[in-house]
């Protein structure tokens, strides 16, 4: 199969449901034009489906996230870009109060995807760097996904656009030109809401998603080297959470450790946790461990980020404490 | 903090029952009948009628405890919520706020269904889910249901709105907020994007003097409402919220200017809030004379007078109306009172479409 | 002692502290003049210290958040409210990425607090019952605090005031008037980061805070009388959250039962469960369990709130199924 | 979607080098100077000049991959930046935006911290944990450090300004925000309040023209945004953000203004930003030959003709300012890359007060 990078991947997305459905749009801050945003995700959009789909907003989150709701509820299907997924925060009514609720409370149909460029590891500082999924996992009413390889992004955002649900789809920066693989041509859907064991292993199990994913692939691969088989589960989807899939897992290996970018402090992770031992109690060896971000803003520089963030060592240093314990 | 000056300034603005040194609103558009056909004029009475009816028996049934939870009440902005609804096409889609209950009825919400939501039952259109005038959504009949948080309608208007120049459906929506709407953040930024797409939407300013208790002198320094909303690019106008007549032609005259392509209107509708904010506040800081003044311009009453001095209808006919208003409201309140609650096995449904 | 309602508890801690120190004020929506807010807890105020410290703002929680950012970093002590704790979200970057970072990344003080009126229970539907404290939990750089009965409410309430750093004090709306009980006068100062066993118990430990201690509690009489004797601790501060009062507890009776109002989901009973599992693992006898409300908004109709919600009779029968573990 | 007259009118309004229907701007208040004494306009001079010396320093390094993530350059801006903390006095704050490198400077920032907080070195204001232009507050300086999110910088201000108007203190609190910046909610509101509480604020919009690709003309239908200001009921004025005496003058009269109570003040400054967005943007977006008229314009070169022409300098004290100017920031360069970056033991510090 060809292979392409993970921001390819997002673009290829992106066009292939426009060329799928009239109803889809793309809009948000510098999307249009020649230019295609700031991570030219969009670039050339303009060009093939005109500027009228492909539309560049002033900077208004709140606003332009409400413009799509209301689009979504005439039966467009708006993929809205927020620049960083930072500043997603600042159109938090739009999304949690209103996107959110409107089908619980009248029936009422929200079908966009918001696109957040998430994550840090690229020395890009507080504000250029967060991991915000917990913020809408926790909001009922909204679906959340999180691609950790160029397959999956594709494969997500075509099944967001198609969902008829509010999708937040955490696209993860750091992956953006690093990540090269198999990318499936023309149609190929990932399912919401079903994770996928992305390594197997019978010694303990890994949970992670988005850019994690594959550092806890070569955390497996150097745990292997001293006979640790670490079983990688990618969770994919954040909301709904395919708790069944960790569960299997869990059950086999009796060891858990979750991993994410984001702050660790009542994170997803902790939703995680709390499942696993709530649902596999009488299977685990040992204490579900958890790593993320430390609890203080992503900070900016190479030491102090290295500090703030879990990597591939971090992963294989907690995962022999937890096979040995 | 407060400015007296402020206050001075908004007594001159809204103290006379007329503003005679205001011409008369002219419809712009061609498209706007300058005089009213009579089954109009006698229509925009009934709607009126029946708002009021609703919602005078709404108030009584809160205060002898046959509520559940708070309301609010639009008493004296049943001007304002008929015409809103009145003015537009089949096609056409609202999304009133929390004292619009005129709104969703003249839109085809049965009163019935009204009483459903207000007393939690599965009948309302939110199912027992949102509470009181809000959620109150039904998209058959064109109508966006309240979401609290202000001015949270106004985004989604100007969204729906971009969804038909999109299709170039000759369709256009409409939405409201109140003065207090105008102070937030979104009111500016959908209005600019609404100025700036020339999307085919109708934005009508509450002004009733208040925002819960904070009168407009202690919301903004100057009440230039119209022409802060004018300077987006915008048309915007200033119209006497109790008059039914005078807002029925400018929201028209809007529509259809939107409709042709000729963009987004705003029209402040000055008016005031007759009871509190919701059921439970008396409103002690509304001072009596200025409700006395404004009692004297009722919107229902001042219609009903009209149509009897220029001749339209008699006294009968419209009594008729009345009599009529309180059979359907009488009737709606016993079918809502009897209807069930949700089973609560469903609570989780349908949180996904 | 003399007793006080939750809700003049709290209206005392305000004049105490204004009294106390010339540079706290308070402002929000509708908070001045003879009217004191949506549910009075102001009334009196401007009275007694003047319009100019207790000052109406137009509807703007981003700004009016963003304003007591700047007052606070200028050393004024600032009392925000919001009308309804549902309404926090529309000053969410002013909250999260601003009063929540500035410490952190240039070392400004922003020593506000804000009012938060939280929860349901009294059939006030979506958009005025929420409990989004797992949003500011997650968040680095904020405190959290959410009192559970009178003498907490007045304590919490004055030292947040004199903290230096951004709180968020989510009281419980249907406490207000239900809950009466002794307040210390004068000068009550209750830490932040502390919990508190509430009940002595011996067979398992019930973690709740705000609004569930008091079901908490009036579950634990219940299950007594069947000879269950549960602990109660109630957490107050939920960030920072005093994990070593919980670990202690739950050392010792093997059992725990996590309980909040709000969606259980990601919530803040996530993060309690997660960390019980990882530090006291090898002291549980069953796994931790956690009630919360369902993934759904809060639905107005009594049917459907008393079947989201948490209440006494739902976590007596969550504590006899894990004592019976 | 974008108006083909929009773009007219925005060559119409910045295509002159000079706009001679526009009045010279004169200051309203008799505190500030309508001719500035001899050093001060030498001043304006020396700090633009180690401005400028910086920037071009900062990009060269990126260029040459010395630099660390991205970084924002105010190339253009300098006649803006340095006149907003000039204007202020000891006692004053200021918020200033990513580009203000020179009111940081002017303020007594260091260039040595500037570049130790651009490369994430401890010696930089945010000791490593803000990149670039951001977090580099120094409450000792009086300077509030960059909030990402715009227009944070605004409410913030407002806030600074309310606590001096409560504790009766004679000071001045200042920001900027970008056209961009103009549209967004919080800038009504906190615009609104500023006007009704009549706050001792001076807010400087930095029309350059461009929100990162997206130009005005797609960003708002109409370019009054000196009006839309004024409909606050605040005072409000256009400048030319190239002319650095000009500006000075009008800063300095709105700051003076509002130290005496008269409330605040929004200055439009026009001008264009140079170079593209951040430092990996090449602006192609931006037509290259509207760069060419403002690079004709330069607010450096400018001032620095006009001292030359008036006679104020010579050519031999500039050339010594430049020396100067270029010693000073060849010296902050070598000693912020010698200085260490943070200990990784510390990340957790400081997260509360
Ligand atoms: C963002 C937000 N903050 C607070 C509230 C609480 N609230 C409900 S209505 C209201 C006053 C609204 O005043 P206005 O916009 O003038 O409308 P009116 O009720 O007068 O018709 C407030 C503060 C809200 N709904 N949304
Ligand atoms: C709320 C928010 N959304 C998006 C961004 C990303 N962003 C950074 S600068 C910028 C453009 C700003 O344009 P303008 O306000 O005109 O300032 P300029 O950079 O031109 O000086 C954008 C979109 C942001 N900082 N904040
Ligand atoms: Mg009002
Ligand atoms: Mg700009």
């Amino acid at each position: 199969m060809r292979e392409l990078t993970y921001i390819a991947a997002i673009s290829e997305a992106i066009s292939h449901e426009m060329e799928r459905d009239p109803d889809v749009l793309v809009l948000g801050e510098d999307v249009g034009g020649d230019f295609g945003g700031a991570f030219k995700v969009t670039r050339g959009l303009a060009a093939r489906f005109g500027d009228r789909r492909v539309l560049n907003t002033p900077l208004v989150e709140q606003s332009f996230i409400g413009m799509a709701n209301g689009m979504a509820l005439m039966g467009m299907r708006p993929i809205v870009e927020v620049q960083f997924a930072d500043f997603i925060s600042s159109g938090f009514d739009s999304i949690v109060q209103s996107a959110a609720t409107i089908h619980y409370r009248f029936g009422g149909k929200v079908p966009w995807v918001i696109r957040a460029p998430s994550d840090g590891g690229i020395r890009s500082g507080p504000f250029h760097s967060q991991n915000p999924e917990a913020w809408f996992v926790h909001t009922p009413g909204l679906k959340v996904v999180a691609p950790s390889n160029p397959a999956d992004a594709k494969g997500l955002l075509c099944s967001a656009v198609r969902d008829s649900n509010p999708v937040i789809y955490f696209e993860s920066k750091p992956l953006y030109r690093s990540l090269r693989g198999p990318v499936p041509d023309g149609e190929h859907l990932v399912p919401i809401g079903k994770a996928r064991v992305v390594r197997p292993g019978t010694h303990l199990t890994m949970v992670a998603y988005g850019a994690q994913v594959p550092q806890a692939l070569s955390a497996a691969e150097e745990l292997a080297t001293g006979g640790i088989e670490a079983e990688v589960v990618d969770l994919r989807s954040l909301k709904p959470l395919d708790f069944e899939t960790v569960a299997e897992s869990v059950t086999r290996t009796s060891r858990a450790l979750v991993v994410h970018s984001a702050n660790r402090l009542a994170g997803v992770g902790a939703e995680v946790s709390a499942r696993i031992s709530e649902e596999c109690f009488e299977w685990l060896d040992a204490p579900v461990t958890r790593l993320g971000g430390l609890d203080v803003p992503v900070p900016f520089s190479p030491p102090l980020e290295d500090a703030y963030r879990p990597d591939a060592r971090k992963i294989a240093a907690a995962a022999r404490r937890l096979a040995a314990y | 903090m407060s400015d007296p000056l402020g206050s001075q300034i908004r007594e001159a603005l809204f103290a006379a029952p007329a503003r005679p040194d205001e011409p008369e609103p002219q419809p712009e558009s061609g498209e706007a009948p300058a005089d009213l056909p009579d089954d109009l004029r006698i229509d925009l009475y009934r709607w009126m009628r029946l708002t009021r009816t609703l919602d005078n028996t709404m108030v009584d049934m809160w205060k002898q405890g046959r509520g559940l939870g708070g309301t609010f009440s639009g008493r004296g902005h049943e001007g304002i919520s008929v015409p809103m609804a009145m003015a537009l096409g089949p096609d056409d889609v609202i999304a009133p706020m929390h004292r619009d209950v005129g709104s969703y009825l003249v839109r085809g919400m049965t009163p019935a269904r009204v009483f459903g939501n207000l007393l939690g039952r599965v009948t309302g259109p939110s199912e027992g889910r949102d509470a009181n005038l809000h959620g109150m959504g039904d998209l058959s009949l064109g109508i966006i249901g309240y979401v609290s948080h202000i001015p949270q309608q106004i985004p989604i208007t100007l969204g729906m709105a971009m969804s038909f120049r999109y299709r170039g459906e000759p369709r256009v929506a409409l939405t409201a907020c109140g003065d207090g709407g105008t102070t937030t953040g979104p009111y500016h930024e959908s209005l600019n994007m609404a100025a700036l797409y020339s999307a085919p939407m109708v934005l009508v300013v509450q002004n009733n003097q208040y925002a819960y208790s904070t009168p407009l002198d202690q919301q903004m320094a100057t009440f230039a409402i119209t022409e802060r909303a004018a300077a987006y690019g915008l048309t915007a106008r200033t119209e006497d919220g109790n008059d039914v007549e005078a807002m029925f032609r400018s929201i028209k005259a809007a529509v259809d200017r939107a409709r042709s392509g000729g963009g987004p209107t705003v029209i402040e509708a000055r008016t005031m809030r007759m009871l509190g904010h919701a059921i439970h506040d008396g409103a002690e800081y509304v001072p009596r004379e200025l409700l006395e003044r404004w009692e004297a311009r009722d919107p229902v009453d001042h219609q009903r007078r009209r149509l009897l001095s220029e001749g339209v209808s008699g006294e009968a006919g419209l009594a008729e109306i009345d009599a009529w208003a309180r059979a359907e409201i009488n009737a709606a309140v016993a079918e809502a009172e009897a209807a069930p609650f949700p089973d609560p096995g469903t609570v989780s449904d349908r949180i996904y479409a």
